[in-house]
């Protein structure tokens, strides 16, 4: 089978897994998550076939040096317009590491949905399993956690979410994007709600969706205007092709004097904003927490906000059209701030949270932030290098918090006691004992993601970015990541410290235990990759290392775009300062938090004063926003709509209603029966007596009429007979 | 004289002597059955005018069912089985004065009427009279609806007929 | 199968007249026989017309399977009847959907055989408008349809609420509802007929394609009737126009449609919804435009201004609603101003490429509607049927009871939401595409609407489906049923199409498309 | 040649003869064409005298009785000794009959009969005459026969009679209806009324029987009511009114009755297998018209047998109930089934022969399983309210 | 070759007895037996003319069967009103039924 064939059936197994599950085998839990396990497993394979096929290739991406083929889908006019699927090396390996990471969730959510376990005593749907009770042979009756009452439905939801991710990815044209990118928009609203039961989880899932789907409508913009431009929304017909491009970029619009192709970018990258969280949309995603472990780790790290990333540097030409190495175009420069602002912002909220998931949701945020500056300031190849590190080690981290308050969870049970919350790392503390094999991986995510030097692929990643940023002499950009950066590594160890680290502040923590190996196989594998995957991309001027490992990552994924990006010259101060920015976090974190004990407010409480619960309420945008937004939907849809139906239009219509029956009475009263009927009295008196007389003529005898009619005709035939 | 004229006058002989006889005899029931024949008699006047169909329907509507008709209302309508009251009112002579004025009057009238003595003209070869007539009967453009009324009329009558007869107790 | 071949049309036309004769003939009593009978007569018609689908050229312009009856020979008025890409598509829709109501409203016991009968007629009227192509049989047929939906709301609606009208008369809401309605498109259509008269009048004719030629090839500086010709056709315009958007229907017209769809039978608001509405929009793409090329071009701007506030409005006022039949009514609000934004923009360069993409999108988007809507309505009257409420509030974490409804439900509003691989993002998507080069501006903020539909349908789902279980249903004798066999069997084809247009359309999107390109 | 055309041969050959003679040719051809009716009437006839025969011996066996077994090989001449029985009994008038009906009727109640045998097409070119509304035809006899019925039993001045004839008459006219419509069926197919081109039809393309079955059971039920034998048999419910409207006949005029009522049974089996079997349709029939009356004749004793075989195993029914049948039931279903025959029939008739036969059979197996559905749930109806009245009934009672 | 005019003075012959039938009988039932001589006699002219006319246009006999129609429809209806007449006055003389008068 062809390369390209191969291709086109990449998304199609989770598909088919969903569709399954749904309509036949949802009644049995094992042949659910067999199907979709395999279904992931299948997609897995296909796409490393296809990796490494593509790295083969020389030159790949230039050119002809592609996977492509496409076929008609709409016809339009006289054209038609073609989907199909495209491999260059950007997506490639994009595809490599959504594989990798889907294929991991999706075997890790077998253990954390409890399979294998009994069914809970009072669980429904609709609500996260309470555990059930169990009687062993010595009679003793204890608690365990229950299995999940939608089981399969769940594994069906992951299988969606896959086909969508990769059908973003294969597909070769921004329209097959954005089906994928709202299908995964759709899981979003699926699994987040997925415990729906709970009103919190609704309506998390239900801001979800709005929020992505504001960026959405501007994109669905963005994309019908660039294709009633260029007539296509094919990438290589566009990006690859030096005149459109040129015309996009020369053309001037009247909205704020943007090039075509700034203000088309612009309005892609408002999906962007949306999909991805950035500030001012961010306020989605923590809520994002509420749905299982897994689907956070997918929505964060594997598929959906990637996505975001994704796009935004598959646009990178149209947002950087015009650019010419220095001076950011306003696109650009839009860009980079978002990224910026959203970088700094939320680590500052993420400093802030003692949710171990809403933690890693703010440090995913930023870290997304990171990436778009990079698009921002033109090094899209280190946005690529840290989307996928990053993806990696995030990964980990979220299935780890999960396995950590999985471990939690059977501590509670064990004890009974309810009310702890299992994912407040207050609670936490101590677990390195109780379970090794998550510490250490969550401890290498955790390195990985605060950049702890040369060995994690994180410090690769962001350094590169440091380096761009300095390099094409952002300074604003510059300081502001490193100050994000600091606070990253300051959390991160903060959040290992509370959870793994000291002495066990509750119970509950004491009774924690490993989880099952569904669960950590994948925590060792992803952690290899946070390790190694960053030691492709070493510059070449590194000091010591440059050279020794080819900059592998560079040279293939610059092969994405016409022009390849020349690598910033080596410099030290970025790097001296990505290394103080990481180790000094850490350490201060260790520091502050070392000695942390149960009850005693957070260190941080007393040094920010006022400010901490401003961070700890994430600047109260959510609050704004319903002052503002949904206050103003709420009363144009519930005042402002229904009065101008009800009270102004049907207004008018009863107005015309009453008026025609008014007239109507009126009419009848005052000239039908007054006038019409007073002149016309019974004038018929005197025919009364004319047939006083000319009754006898009715004998009542049928014959004598029937005489009377024949004699007549004898009449008329004798008048007939004389006078014709 | 050939044999359709000797048929004819045959025919005619009978169906006068018997109407006469319809309209004189004194036990109804002989009167139905004389209509019969009298009616038979039309028939085969239809048949001699090459109108085979009408012959049939003849037979079967008026013998079949109307004459039929007549000896049940006969039978019906009468206390003992056999007539014994008188069947010609006091008029007669007069209604019969009136009866031959109009044969008269009629006769006269023809003999006025210069196309009395035609002769028939030759049928067409090759079409059935009745397959025309059928088609004349269903055709859009010809008579359907006079058709269709007198389906419809006959539905009334067959309702009206019931609703008359039925015994409202 | 001659006479098929020769009579085709005038067979699925007719057929269900036919069948309407049949039910008359059983007796009242026989209920399963006369629901059976109506189910399977509508069934035929269908298959009839997919028989018309395989043996329908898309590559030929103009009408196919014409047939022209002498009919009013006095003002040369023949029964004419053909069909092309457009009507096919409409004709299709009918046909499938008429069953499939029927099947939906077995659940009917009062006075069942004059219900199935008025279905019928009602299908023959609407079939009649799509085929027609003679004003007057036009007309005609415009107004056969509207009788039997008068009754079907009026007699069969919803026997519940009361309406408080000026000087405190109270009338029982469905009357007001159908009342409304009936007057409301009448009204409409004087100002039809009056146009339709006038185009007689001028040419002695009134046949369809005859007119187009001769009305559009008139001398624009010379004048009719002692006006000019421009005045004329102004005026004949907007007489067309506003009985078309009565029909369709555009804001400000569209609020005889909540009120209807929300008295109305659920197979009713099926009909309605599914096709009825499609009436005023085919009506545009018929007459309103081939008729009126310069006109259009010159209002198109406040055709889409109403297009605009009908699909912002429409998904506000929906979001607004608390009746969940209710939000759906208003959805159609909302989804039928994409047709009428598509139009509007095609309206202002026939004949461009935009222009055709955009009327592919406002054609699909009609069919889509007609699917997604149905489907909507239908679901709606399911849990009516079991709860006997609409409000949205009396709901509440019904899923785990039903979750194959709640499935369904799911399904079926995300199609109508516009989820890319189901059908509805196809045609918005289209829509959206042809309209933007032409009005940029409207199209941006119809985006506006876009959003909203996704909230109100969110809304829907989170007040039946998710959040805590209102335990009112869970037992006792409110429990809750599941969805049965026969409503998941009307639900299928609907659902299966959707998702078979929004994965594959060009099957159906050729047809269109073609269509478009040699009507304009 | 002879056996290709038997009649036309011999008549060519005895015109010649005749005209040789010096008779002139009109003449030569009245005397031939009298020649054959009586040849016809004789036959009819002697068939008649041997269904006595077979009627007596199938009753016999179907009431596990020998039947005449003396006169001959098996009792077949015991008619012989009938006959002379009948003619040699003393020839009864009642007081205050009408002697010229009383008469009349069974000569007519005869005649009936025989005047069918002139359109009957023994085979493709064996018949009396080829008459273009022969279907009309037979119904005008039997209307005929209808009005022997009626005068003798108005005639004979005798209740019973009188009742009897009511009854019969009343049950003929009711049955014509659904008969002739459902004689209708096959001229939808063929587009005629002559039974020569509906059996020639049916010998060139299929039987009807396979394209109306409904139309075929139809025609036979309003047959059996039509010739008046059991269960429709009310004209001579010898339990109620002794022998009904022939109570008074004795001798050979009651003879002519019972003769009638033979050959008339006789012949509409000959009607059912002409109309729906395909008359004297069989192998070699075209080349050897013989064979043809042969096949013709077995076909019309097998109806004839149907008809025995019905009689002699259904109980009478009563007069309201039989009244009921034909007018709530047959004639709607005759109706239904004459509409749907001619709408389906030009819709399918451009079809393949097989796939055409096919659609039609099932289509009349499905318009009957319709109706019996219909009938089943509606009596079970009827059935539950008349319990649930006497229930009450008895309740009030008590 | 029979000619026109025989027919139609059978026809008139028959129509004039018919119409002494209806004037002179006292039996309803008698004078609705006239009546149905006099249709014969109209029916009998039909035919003929219809036959010496134009055979190819069949008017004539299609107004001779909707005079059959129309003669079963009115002895249908003829005969059941004698019948209730009958029933409730115990007569069918026609001058004793005169109760439509002045």
């Amino acid at each position: 089978m062809s390369i390209e064939n191969l291709i086109w059936l990449i998304p199609l197994p989770p598909l088919l897994a969903f569709f399954l599950i749904i309509l036949f085998t949802n009644k049995w839990k094992g042949l659910s998550h067999t199907i979709g396990v395999s279904a992931a497993g299948l997609s897995f394979i296909g796409s490393m076939i296809v990796f490494f096929s593509a790295i083969q290739v020389e030159h790949f991406g230039e050119g002809e040096h592609i996977f492509a083929s496409s076929i008609n889908w709409l016809p339009t006019g006289e054209g038609f317009f073609k989907i199909g699927v495209l491999i260059d090396p950007f997506s490639a390996v994009t595809l490599f590491f959504v594989a990798i990471t889907i294929f991991m969730i999706f075997l890790y959510s077998v253990g954390y949905q409890n399979y294998g376990q009994p069914k809970g005593d009072h669980d429904h749907m609709g609500l996260p399993p309470h555990g059930a009770t169990i009687v062993d042979e010595h009679g003793h009756s204890h608690a365990v956690l229950s299995v999940e009452p939608m089981y399969s439905r769940f594994f069906a939801f992951l299988g969606l979410f896959a086909f969508g991710m990769y059908t973003l990815v294969v597909s070769d044209n921004l329209l097959t994007l954005f089906v994928g990118w709202e299908i995964m928009g759709l899981c979003s609203y699926l699994l987040i709600g997925f415990w729906f039961a709970k009103p919190s989880a609704r309506d998390a899932a239900i801001k979800a969706f709005l929020t992505t789907r504001v960026g959405d409508v501007f994109m669905l913009l963005g994309l019908a205007y660039l294709y009633s431009v260029t007539g296509t929304l094919n990438y290589r017909d566009i990006f690859y092709n030096a005149e459109v491009m040129h015309h996009l970029s020369e053309t001037i619009t009247p909205i704020f004097g943007l090039s075509t192709a700034g203000l088309i970018g612009l309005l892609l990258f408002i999906g962007t904003i949306g999909k991805s969280a950035q500030w001012p949309l961010h306020i989605w995603l923590p809520d994002a927490m509420e749905g299982p472990t897994p689907v956070s780790a997918m929505i964060h790290a594997a598929t959906m906000v990637s996505a975001g990333v994704y796009m935004a540097i598959r646009i990178f030409p149209l947002l950087t059209a015009g650019w010419h190495g220095h001076e950011l175009t306003p696109t650009m420069t839009f860009v980079a701030f978002i990224g910026t602002f959203t970088a700094i912002f939320s680590a500052t909220i993420a400093l802030a949270q003692n949710d171990i998931k809403k933690v890693l949701a703010y440090s995913t945020i930023s870290q997304l932030g990171f990436m778009i500056a990079a698009v921002g300031i033109g090094a899209y190849v280190a946005a690529a290098f840290h989307l996928i590190t990053h993806a990696f080690f995030k990964a980990l981290l979220f299935l780890g918090s999960g396995s950590v308050i999985h471990g939690m969870e059977h501590g509670i049970l064990h004890t009974g006691n309810h009310s702890v919350d299992p994912q407040d790392m207050k609670n936490m503390g101590g677990l390195r004992k109780k379970m090794p094999i998550t510490f250490w991986t969550f401890l290498i995510g955790g390195l990985a993601l605060s950049g702890f030097p040369v060995v994690t692929a994180g410090f690769w990643s962001k350094d590169e970015i440091l380096a761009d940023a300095f390099g094409h002499g952002q300074w604003v950009v510059f300081i502001t990541l490193a100050v994000a950066a600091f606070m990253t590594a300051f959390y991160t160890m903060r959040q290992i410290t509370m959870t793994f680290l000291g002495e066990p502040r509750t119970k509950e923590a004491e009774h924690a235990h490993e989880t099952t190996w569904t669960m950590t196989t994948p925590l060792v594998v992803l952690a290899f990759f946070a390790v190694t995957f960053g030691w492709i991309g070493v510059p070449e001027h590194f000091p010591g290392l440059g050279g020794v490992l080819p900059n592998w990552f560079h040279h293939f994924v610059s092969g994405t775009l016409l022009e390849h990006p020349e690598s910033v010259e080596f410099s030290w101060i970025p790097l001296g300062t990505s290394l103080f920015v990481a180790l000094g976090g850490l350490t201060l974190g260790w520091f502050v938090y070392k000695d942390y004990k149960a009850g005693q407010p957070d260190p941080l409480e007393n040094p920010f004063g006022k400010l901490y619960p401003v961070l700890q309420n994430k600047w109260y945008f959510d609050e704004l926003y319903s002052a503002t937004f949904y206050r103003l939907a709420d009363w144009i849809s519930g005042v402002f709509t229904p009065f101008m139906d009800q009270v102004v239009i049907d207004g008018i219509l009863h107005f015309f209603a009453r008026s025609t029956g008014v007239i109507g009475n009126t009419l009848r009263d005052k000239f039908d029966k007054p006038i019409i009927n007073e002149l016309i009295g019974d004038g018929t008196a005197a025919l009364v007596q004319k047939g006083q007389v000319l009754k006898y003529l009715q004998t009542g005898r049928v014959q004598s009429y029937l005489f009377g009619t024949v004699s007549a005709f004898i009449v008329i035939a004798a008048l007939l007979y004389y006078f014709f | 004289m050939e044999a359709s004229q000797i048929i004819f006058i045959l025919s005619a002989i009978l169906i006068l002597s018997s109407a006469v006889l319809v309209t004189t005899s004194k036990n109804l029931v002989h009167a139905a059955l004389w209509l019969i024949s009298t009616l038979f008699g039309v028939a085969i006047l239809y048949v001699l005018l090459d109108a085979g169909f009408l012959a049939v329907v003849q037979v079967v509507v008026y013998i079949g069912a109307i004459a039929i008709m007549f000896i049940f209302a006969v039978m019906l309508t009468r206390r003992e089985l056999l007539d014994t009251s008188e069947q010609i009112n006091k008029s007669w002579p007069m209604a019969a004065g009136v009866a031959a004025l109009l044969m008269v009057a009629l006769g006269a009238l023809l003999a006025k009427w210069d196309g009395l003595f035609k002769l028939p003209a030759p049928m067409a070869e090759g079409v059935d009279p009745i397959q025309s007539l059928g088609i004349a009967l269903t055709s859009p453009d010809l008579f359907v609806l006079p058709f269709e009324v007198a389906s419809v009329l006959l539905l009334a009558a067959l309702l009206g007929a019931v609703y008359v007869a039925m015994d409202k107790k | 199968m001659d006479f098929l071949n020769t009579h085709l049309l005038t067979t699925i036309l007719f057929f269900p007249v036919l069948t309407a004769m049949i039910v008359w003939i059983l007796p009242s009593d026989q209920v399963k026989a006369i629901r059976w009978t109506a189910f399977g007569g509508s069934l035929i018609a269908f298959i009839f017309s997919v028989y018309l689908w395989m043996n329908f050229d898309p590559n030929l312009a103009g009408y196919q399977f014409e047939e022209q009856y002498i009919w009013y020979e006095a003002i040369h008025s023949t029964f004419h009847v053909g069909i092309d890409g457009l009507s096919l598509t409409m004709v299709i829709l009918t046909t499938l959907l008429t069953p499939l109501a029927i099947l939906a409203s077995f659940g009917i016991v009062d006075r069942v055989k004059a219900y199935m009968m008025l279905f019928l007629f009602l299908e023959t009227g609407m079939l009649g408008v799509f085929l027609a192509a003679d004003l007057i049989i036009f007309f005609v047929f415009w107004e056969i349809g509207l009788v039997p939906m008068y009754f079907l709301i009026n007699q069969w609606g919803n026997p519940k609420g009361e309406r408080e009208l000026w000087g405190g008369i109270k009338i029982s809401s469905r009357n007001y509802a159908s009342l409304k309605f009936m007057v409301y498109t009448m009204a409409g259509s004087l100002g039809l007929l009056l146009a339709i008269q006038l185009l007689g009048v001028l040419f002695r004719n009134y046949d369809l394609v005859y007119l187009t030629q001769r009305w559009t090839s008139l001398d624009p500086n010379g004048t009719l009737m002692g006006v000019s010709t421009a005045t004329v056709k102004t005026i004949v315009f907007w007489a067309f126009v506003i009985a078309f958007a009565l029909k369709v229907p555009v804001w400000p017209f569209h609020t005889w449609l909540p009120d209807a769809h929300t008295e109305a039978p659920t197979a009713g608001s099926m009909i309605l919804a599914g096709v009825l509405l499609k009436l005023g929009a085919y009506g545009f793409l018929r007459l309103v435009l081939p008729l009126f090329p310069e006109q259009s071009a010159q209002y198109a701007g406040w055709m889409a201004f109403l297009a605009t506030m009908a699909i912002v409005f429409g998904a506000f006022a929906a979001y607004g609603q608390t009746d969940f039949k209710k939000l759906v009514a208003y959805s159609s609000v909302n989804h039928m101003g994409f047709v009428l934004l598509g139009i509007a923009a095609a309206a202002t360069k026939i004949g461009t490429e935009d222009a055709t993409i955009a009327l592919n999108g406002a054609v699909l988007q009609m069919f889509n509607h007609g699917l997604s809507a149905a489907g909507m309505f239908f679901l709606v009257g399911v849990i009516y049927e079991r709860t006997h409420t609409r409000n949205l509030e009396d709901f509440g974490g019904l899923f785990p009871l039903v979750p194959v409804y709640g499935g369904i439900l799911i399904f079926t509003s995300m199609a109508s939401l516009g989820l890319p691989g189901l059908n509805g993002f196809v045609s918005e998507f289209l829509v959206v595409r042809g309209s933007f080069p032409l009005l940029p501006i409207y199209t941006s903020i119809a985006i506006i609407g876009l959003f909203f539909t996704g909230a109100y349908i969110l809304k829907g789902i989170r007040k039946v489906l998710h959040g805590p279980l209102n335990e009112h249903w869970a037992h006792g004798e409110h429990k809750l049923t599941e969805i049965n066999l026969r409503e998941i069997i009307v639900m299928a084809p609907l659902m299966a199409l959707m998702l078979y247009i929004g994965i594959w359309p060009t099957g159906l999107l050729d047809v269109i498309n073609k269509a478009m390109s040699a009507l304009f | 040649m002879f056996w290709a055309d038997p009649i036309n041969t011999i008549y060519k050959s005895w015109m010649t003869g005749l005209t040789s003679l010096g008779l002139s040719g009109s003449l030569a051809q009245v005397l031939l064409y009298l020649l054959g009716i009586i040849l016809i009437i004789s036959g009819a006839m002697v068939l008649d005298i041997m269904l006595v025969w077979v009627e007596r011996k199938v009753v016999a066996r179907f009431q596990g009785r020998l039947g005449p077994n003396r006169v001959g090989p098996f009792g077949l001449f015991q008619p012989f000794p009938d006959i002379i029985k009948l003619i040699i009994k003393e020839d009864t008038t009642p007081k205050g009959a009408d002697k010229f009906v009383f008469n009349l009727a069974p000569i007519l109640s005869l005649a009936s009969v025989i005047f069918l045998w002139a359109i009957i097409p023994l085979a493709h070119n064996i018949y009396g005459v080829d008459l273009n509304v022969a279907l009309l035809y037979l119904v005008a006899a039997g209307a005929l026969g209808t009005l022997s019925v009626i005068m003798a039993g108005w005639s004979s001045n005798n209740k019973y009679a009188l009742l009897g004839a009511f009854r019969q008459v009343a049950a003929m006219i009711s049955f014509e209806v659904p008969m002739i419509v459902a004689l209708l069926i096959p001229v939808i197919f063929t587009g005629s009324l002559s039974m020569n081109t509906i059996s020639s039809f049916q010998a060139d393309n299929y039987w009807l029987v396979l394209v109306s079955p409904l139309g075929a059971l139809l025609f036979l039920i309003a047959a059996i009511a039509e010739l008046g034998r059991s269960p429709f048999d009310l004209n001579e419910g010898e339990s109620e009114i002794v022998s009904g409207y022939h109570i008074e006949y004795s001798g050979m005029k009651f003879g002519l009755f019972y003769a009638g009522e033979l050959l008339h049974a006789f012949t509409f089996g000959g009607f059912v297998s002409i109309l729906f079997f395909g008359g004297w349709d069989g192998p070699f029939a075209e080349q050897f018209p013989i064979l043809g009356v042969f096949y013709f004749l077995i076909k019309a004793m097998i109806g004839y047998w149907v008809i025995m075989w019905i009689k002699y195993t259904v109980p009478r029914i009563r007069i309201d109930h039989m009244l009921m049948f034909n007018w709530k039931f047959l004639t709607p279903v005759a109706f239904a089934l004459l509409i749907v025959t001619a709408v389906v029939h030009p819709l399918l008739i451009g079809l393949n022969n097989w796939v055409y036969v096919a659609s039609m059979f099932l289509i009349n197996v499905i318009l009957g399983w319709v109706i019996v559905e219909f009938l089943r749930s509606k009596s079970k109806k009827e059935r539950a309210a008349a319990e649930t009245v006497s229930v009450s009934a008895a309740h009030s009672h008590s | 070759m029979i000619p026109l005019a025989w027919y139609l003075y059978l026809s008139a012959a028959l129509f004039s007895i018919g119409v002494f039938g209806v004037l002179a009988r006292r039996n309803a039932i008698a004078i609705l037996l006239g009546i149905e001589l006099m249709l014969n006699a109209v029916n009998v002219n039909l035919v003929a003319f219809w036959r010496y006319g134009d055979p190819t246009v069949m008017s004539g006999q299609v107004f001779a069967v909707i005079v059959f129609a129309v003669a079963a429809a009115e002895v249908a209806v003829g005969l059941s009103l004698v019948y209730s007449i009958y029933r409730r006055r115990r007569t069918v003389i026609a001058d004793e039924l005169d109760l439509m008068k002045w």
